[in-house]
Order: C-alpha cells, then structure tokens, then sequence
C-alpha cells in the first residue's frame, strides 16, 4: 500500500509531525507548513528559518471518512478538515470529538493523539490532531 | 509547427476482467488501434503508454517495454508516462511532441490499468499515492474524502446542491446506458445516489467512479501521412499543467488552476473558445468534480456548475453535451486508461460514425484528464479540420 | 530538425540520504541545475523526471507533480517518466523532444530514487519490478540473478574471465576514488572483489552497484537561446529502443540488441563512429554489463570486452576512458536518477572544466543508461561542437 | 515487494505454471511459452491454439541464487537456470537436486515443486521446476 512508513521517515518528519514545527522565509515572512526546505517567492535570495505554529486555527473544509484506507479502517467515521492556521498557512487534519459539532469556519486548536498502527512493523503512529474550540 | 492527427483508436471493455492480465489488455486495445488504422505493428515507430501503479497493482514496472515485447513491436522506443490518473493524456500529448519533434511519424499511445487483482481496500490505498502520502494519506484522507472537501466548500460558496451532484452520475450512466464497453451500462436516478452508502460526506457511492480494468490506445501520424488516412482527426491543441500536490496547498479548493492553465493553453493552440466545443469529455472521478470542470473549462461562470447541470446543458441533445458515452463513473475509470479513453470517444464522435453512440454534427471536441486532486491536468482539443 | 543544448547541470551527494527525502532530494538536484545555468525557477517552462519505483520505495507516486511543487516551479507541465533503471535518461529524451517540437525552450529534466527508506531484501524485491514478475521474479529470480546468467553465458561462449569482470569494478573504483560526490570514493582491488562474498555466481557483492539514495537534474535548451549561455555541449544523438523483457525471450544473451539499436540510431543522428567518441559513460549495475556494454557499443569486437578491460582500454588515460567519474559501482545507483547523472558526468567533461575528475581534450562523450536486464536502452552522444 | 500473485492472477496461468501448456501458432508453427495471445510474426494472419509442451529441455545458462527476494530467503542457495525448450523455445526456471551437477548444455526435464509461500496470503506456490537428466 502506498502510505509507507518508516524510521527514517518519520525521524525526518518529527518535529513537523510531532510539534507543528514549521519553516518561515524571513526575507519576506511568508511561513511554511510542511515546511520547506527553500522560498518560491524569493528563491535563492530567501532565507528559511524554523518556526513554531500555534496550533490555532479555523476549518476551512472538512468530510467525514466512512470508507477508510488500509491502517485507518477501525478509526470510520473520523472527521478529516483542512484547517487554515492563525500563523498563515493550510494543513490537512483529522478532527476529534463530536462529528456534529464540526462545520466550515468553526475554530480549531492543536492536541497530540494516536494517528495510526502499523501492523507491517508494529509500530505505532502519533501526531497532530485538532479539536472544535467552543 | 508540424500538425498531428488520430487516425486509429480504440479501447477494450471496461469491468472487471478477472481472466485478462494488464499485458493481454495492452495488447487488445493496441491491436484495437492498429485494425482501427488498418496498420500493421511494423509501421509503429515508438509507444507511448501512460500507466498509473502497476507496481502497487500488479507488481510490475517498466510496462512500456512489456507492451512493446508482448505486441511484437520491439525495439522501438517504449515509454511509459505516469501523473496518477492524468497518465494516459500524458503519454497522448508525449506522442504528439515525439511526432512534432520530427523524430517518428508514426507512434501509439496507449493507456492501461488492472487494478482488480488486489482488494477493494489496497486499490484504495494505491490510489492514494496520487496525493501528498506525507501531509495527505499519513492522517487517513481518501481520493473520495479530498473531493468531499472541495464539495463540501463549493456547495458552501455557491449553493451547489447535493441534487446537482447527483445529476451528474444520472447524466452520465444514462449516456454509458447507450455505450457496449462501459462497466456499468444501465440508468440510475437521482434517488439511488442519494440513498447510496455514504463514502465520504457529501459523496457517496454513486457519486463515485468505479474500480476497473481496462486499456486504450490511438494510433498518431504527422500531417503528411495523415492525408492517406480516412477521416482524420487533427490534434488543435495540448495543454498540460501542475498545481501543489496537496490539496491544502492551494489558494482555492473550488477551482482548479492546473485546468484552468491547461484549458487556456489548448484553447489559444486551438485558436477556439468555449462556446466553439461541441462535445466535451471530463474527468468525473467524483461528481463534483465535472461540476468543477465544466466551470474552469469556461462552459459557465465559476459557481454555476451545479446550475448547469441541473438545466440539463450537458445532456447529449443539451447545449454542451459532456461525458456522451458515459464518463468514468459510468464506463469505469481504470486510472491509467482513462485518459486515451476520452480522446477516443471524442475522435469517434468527431469521425461521425459512432452509431447509437452519435452526436451529431460535432466538429470539436475537448477531453480534460486529471491527476490525483488536481496537481496534473491536461486538456486537449481535436477537430475534423483543422 | 531544431538542435538542443545542455547549459545547467549538477546531482546531489549520491549515498544513504537517511536525513533527507525523495523531494528534498529532487529540489536540491533541480536547484544545482538551475544555479549552474544562471536562471531563475521562472525561467523554466516544463519539467520531466525519471523515476522508477517511487509507489514501492516510499509509497508515493504523481513525482513530477510534486517535484514541480517542492521547487515553486507549478503550473508548468511535470511529467514523469518510468523504464525502471533508464527511467532518466528516457526522461531526459522527452525533455529533448519537447524541445524539437517547438513546444518548449527552456525544459529541465531530472532523475531522482530514494531507495534506503526500505530494507534491502524489500529494496531488492522492488527493484525485480523492471523485470517480468509473472515468468522471471516469480520463480525466484533477482537483478544479480540475471546479469549472472549473462555472465555464465559470456564466460562459456568468449572465455571472458571472473578476472576481467573484477577489474571492470576495480576502474569504477578508481576513477570514483576521484569523485566526492561518489557513494563509495575509494579504490579496491581484484583480490577484494574475488574474495567478496557471492551473490549469484559467478557474481559477487563487489560486482554490484550499490542501493543508493540521489538525484540529478539538467537544463536543456533550444539552438537558439543556446547562444546566449557559456560553454552548451549539444545533443548529437538520441536513440532508445526495447526488447522483451524477459530474459529468457531474447536469442542471444551475451548482447543487447536494445542497445545495438539505440547506439546505431545515436551514431547516426550524431554522424560519428565508435572511434569519434571521446569519454563513455556506461550502464555497470553489474560489472559484467560494462563488458557487454563496451561490446554493443563497437568499442571492440563481439567477445573482446574482457580483454578490451583487462588491456586498461577503459582506464581514464586509455584508448577508450569508461565511467571516468566512478560509474553505478563506485558513485551509486539511485535507479531512476543514473541516466541523468551519465549524462551530467559526459557534460561536465566536455566542459573541459572538470577539475580532478577531467579528461583532457574530451569533445565528444556517449551515455548508455539500460533498464531492467536490456528491455530499454537509451543512447545520447553529446558534442562540444556540432 | 513487487511479485505480487493474486488468486485471479494464478487462475489466468494455472494451464501455463501447472502444466506447461502454451501456445502455437499453427500459420507459422512458432511455439510460445510463456503462452502468447498472438504470432508477433503473423499478427492478424496467425492463428493461436494451446501447445502442451514436454518439459524435456538443455541448460542455456544457470546460476545460484545466494541472496534471495523477499518469499525466497529460505530456500537459498537455489539454481536458477534458462532452459531451452525441445519444442523450441526458453524459459526461466529452477534446477533441483545437486547444484553441482547443474551446467550449461546439459539435459533437464521438468517436475512439480513447491516454488514459494506467500506470507501475506497464507498461499503456497506450486509450479514447475526442472532436474538435471544423467
Ligand atoms: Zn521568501
Ligand atoms: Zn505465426
């Protein structure tokens, strides 16, 4: 199946995953996340640095999983969102809690949860997930 | 520049061919071709083959050279050409610009998928290797949940009705009713898809396109050759473009630019408008999405897709008949295949021949083929003259 | 027909990359290109990239997408292209094409494979991809495996020696001792090669090019915009060609009739012979392929390429200077990158400004990228001068 | 890993990977294994029948697998050989019984082995193999 995991993948991703660690071009402020290892804007002449997103946000669109993927298929129905970030950028996300509370524009925070299992390798998946904030 | 022209094509049944491997499938539609051109495999120059995951599928790569051995055709150039489900019009387009370059004369593009020796579950997951398997697949989106999320917001901006929506699969199983190659032949009703399984909300079963086995292949020649060929059907225009592989990335999640970049290139080659396409072929993997395409394709202003729809304008007797013989979600969407698939259903109702299958009168025809939530697009524009 | 040039070249480290991924790596191969050519990302108007395996090593597919995305290069059109070990050097023909079609001006092309994300068994597995899975991997066969039975072939029929093939890695070695971008920059003797352990007999572990992480990327050019950079080397010749991609299939195999075609259709094109070419880059994923290869190509007779070997005729101040930069065994084998890196090498030498690693007075250079065991063969032969 | 079998995939080649059963094109006489839909040579002129081949055959070139793909690793070290067909084509197959015996030019004969396990599945693989003839 196409989503792969792996040590060195996740190991590469952590702090992104993990910690909604981010890049910024400080020559023109735009911020990045994922992040990027360089600035299409400004190219050669940017300059990337670290940054850390807040976590806070607002549902810019979302759908409810009902048919899942291979890893994802005991978690139906999960709620999957793109959420718009405070800091300036989108993220896909699932959304935890009450399936009915979730609408378009409805702000979201940032809470650390189990993602998926992968049973090829016994591991266990963490990251970000989102919950509505009333 | 040096014009190109079809003048062979065809594609086998679309379903589920649990006795025929991708190699047999290649072949056949291949063979389909070259009957269809009344030419021998000698005459083929180069291949082009557009293929999405035969890795994942079946455990294959390199199937261009496969296609090539198991048609008699080697040692021409083989080439497979891959952007998830835009392959096919991708590996059309190559074999133009083989021909334009003035390398070959001759070539076929094919496309090809088998994509039902796995489960139902697994060919979902493959598909997903369309997406952003980092940002996208790791959280557990689908191809359908992606589409659910610009439906959700389409229907949020402009009002676009689950109805609407549902249209689309009625309009489109009721041109695949007319078509003997299609997966699913038969009508269905506005109802049956709302009361379909939801997959991902809004969508659900019916809104879409199935799991399916199936190849297409054209036979391309230059514009010299072209001329000892019957009913030749002349390549106006090929634009392709590229937009952020996650969906989240995008400014907007109710248009697509790839289309929209791809559509005006095409249009500006054709030296034709919107308004002079007389039979159009897009890419309804999921039913919002023709919805989206009849929009960035410029048939309506953005947002009145669902509206369109509804006024029936793309039925086969409508202003802007779409998707005539069926559509993906109709004929079945095998994801490599179904590009050529489209070009050939607009150059058999360009020839004027098509049968039941018939619009009559058409002289321009478009096909828009997408990949993955929209970071390939391609969009080509043929007509009976040139 | 409208000529092409390479003006910007550069691959990254090739190696175990475990802190960077397939779109790092290609971003970074794109940039080195880009910076190399003196332009600017916007300057770019399509993008092409051989890869491989990408849906087995890393789950991912739609490449040329993504790497389009990753380098701000979207909406320009990104096409993949796959022939498993030939992907880029098929991918950097169809960026030629492009050209001579008149489509484009300024395209870069690029190969990229991220392969240690895997284990070597499922690395090895996956790479069986580019052979025929329902005859050959399906019985148990591997890469070694095939090119073993060449070898035992060779042997037999022209009393080709374990030797000489040793001394074909112990060249690589040397040359890629040389090379700081090589994975494995040291040099190694008969004796180790002998003495390493068996993989497929006759062949050992130091026969065979190594699992490898890496990308490489070119602008290419049309004649006219040419003008206006320092030092293009031109493309002479382009010629590619298939066979079946079973082994078993083939009449001979002790030589690879896809690469005969192709080297026949490059020489042509370019107007020169075997003895015109100054600096060859060939495709040794095991060493008794660069025999082979040194053989298809006319550097000497059928059967001769082991003594051609063991007369240092490959040395990079012998009569023919072979793989000068380290070759697939000493710089690495990132599968769908090494047609690009062949190329890159070839270009940098006919620079004349290639530092340590330089040939003096090189002007004219060959690239021989194969996939699979020689079901495609791709040729390019470049030129200072045209 | 890529050799993938699927049940269809092993029904479509039972006749093929079971019993040797391949084609013939009986314009030309051409006889194909693994079985092909068609005479590259006569093309729409030929006309294909199944061919039901000896299994008799001579060595054309072999050698001992020592590092094996995923399915394989427990059968190393294994023969793995091209074997020219009497009927008049090759094939890619193993060579039992003493790798020592095993060279090119020698006469084979083909048996019905156990090729693999596929873990995934719970399958195991039977298919033809060959043993050297004395
Ligand atoms: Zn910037
Ligand atoms: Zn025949």
């Amino acid at each position: 199946m196409p989503y792969k995991s792996s040590v060195p993948l996740f190991w590469r991703l952590k702090d992104a995953k993990y910690s909604l660690v981010g890049t910024k071009c400080i020559t023109c402020n735009q911020v990045f996340f994922p992040p990027a290892d360089f600035c299409p804007q400004c190219r050669r002449k940017g300059k990337i640095e670290k940054f850390q997103f807040s976590g806070n946000g607002e549902v810019v669109s979302y759908t409810v999983i009902r048919v899942a993927p291979e890893g994802f298929e005991k978690y139906v129905p999960y709620v999957v969102a793109i959420i718009q970030l405070d800091e300036g950028t989108r993220i896909s996300g699932q959304i935890i809690g009450d399936i009915n509370k979730v609408e378009i524009e409805k702000r979201v925070k940032s809470v650390f949860r189990r993602i998926t299992e992968d049973n090829d390798q016994g591991l266990i998946h963490y990251g970000i997930k989102f919950e509505i904030v009333d | 520049m040096r014009r190109v022209a079809v003048i062979g094509a065809g594609y086998t049944k679309f379903g589920e061919h649990w006795n025929k491997s991708l190699r047999q499938l290649s072949t056949e539609a291949g063979a389909l071709a070259l009957e269809d051109a009344k030419l021998e495999g000698k005459d083929i120059q180069a291949l082009y083959i557009g293929n999405m995951s035969s890795g994942h599928f079946i455990g294959q790569e390199h199937v261009a050279a496969l296609a090539a051995d198991q048609s008699g055709l080697t040692p021409i150039p083989a080439t497979r050409v891959e952007a998830a489900c835009a392959s096919s019009a991708l590996a059309f387009r190559q074999a133009v610009l083989s021909i334009m370059s003035g390398k070959h004369d001759i070539v076929i593009a094919a496309g090809a998928e088998k994509m039902t020796d796995i489960t139902g579950a697994s060919a979902l997951s493959t598909l997903m290797g369309a997406g952003d398997q980092e940002w996208e697949s790791s959280i557990g989106l689908t191809f359908a949940g992606l589409y659910a999320l610009m439906a959700q917001r389409h229907m949020k901006d402009y009002g676009t009705t689950r109805e609407q929506m549902a249209m689309v699969s009625v309009n489109n199983h009721k041109n695949g009713s007319l078509n003997p190659l299609a997966q699913h032949p038969f009508e269905i009703t506005v109802e049956k898809v709302l009361n379909s399984s939801l997959i991902a909300d809004p969508l659900r079963l019916l809104d879409c396109s199935p799991i399916t086995d199936g190849a297409a292949a054209v036979v391309l020649v230059s514009e010299e050759l072209a001329k000892r060929f019957e009913n030749p059907i002349w390549v106006l225009g090929s634009g392709q473009a590229s937009d952020t592989l996650a969906l989240h990335n995008r400014n907007s999640m109710t248009e697509m630019l790839s289309t929209k970049v791809a559509a005006k290139i095409a249009y500006g080659e054709a030296k034709l408008k919107p308004e002079n396409i007389d039979v159009v072929e897009v890419h309804d993997c999921f039913s919002i999405n023709e919805i989206i395409a009849i929009e960035d394709l410029g048939f309506c202003e953005k947002g009145q897709g669902g509206k369109f729809v509804e006024d029936n304008k793309i039925a086969r007797d409508g202003e802007r008949p779409v998707n005539t013989t069926g559509g993906l979600k109709s004929i079945g969407h095998p994801v490599g295949a179904t590009g050529i698939r489209q070009i050939i259903d607009i150059v058999k109702q360009l020839r004027g021949t098509y049968g039941s299958l018939q619009i009559n009168g058409a002289k321009t025809g478009l096909a828009l083929n997408i990949g993955g939530s929209g970071a390939t697009a391609a969009v080509h524009i043929l007509g009976r003259e040139y």
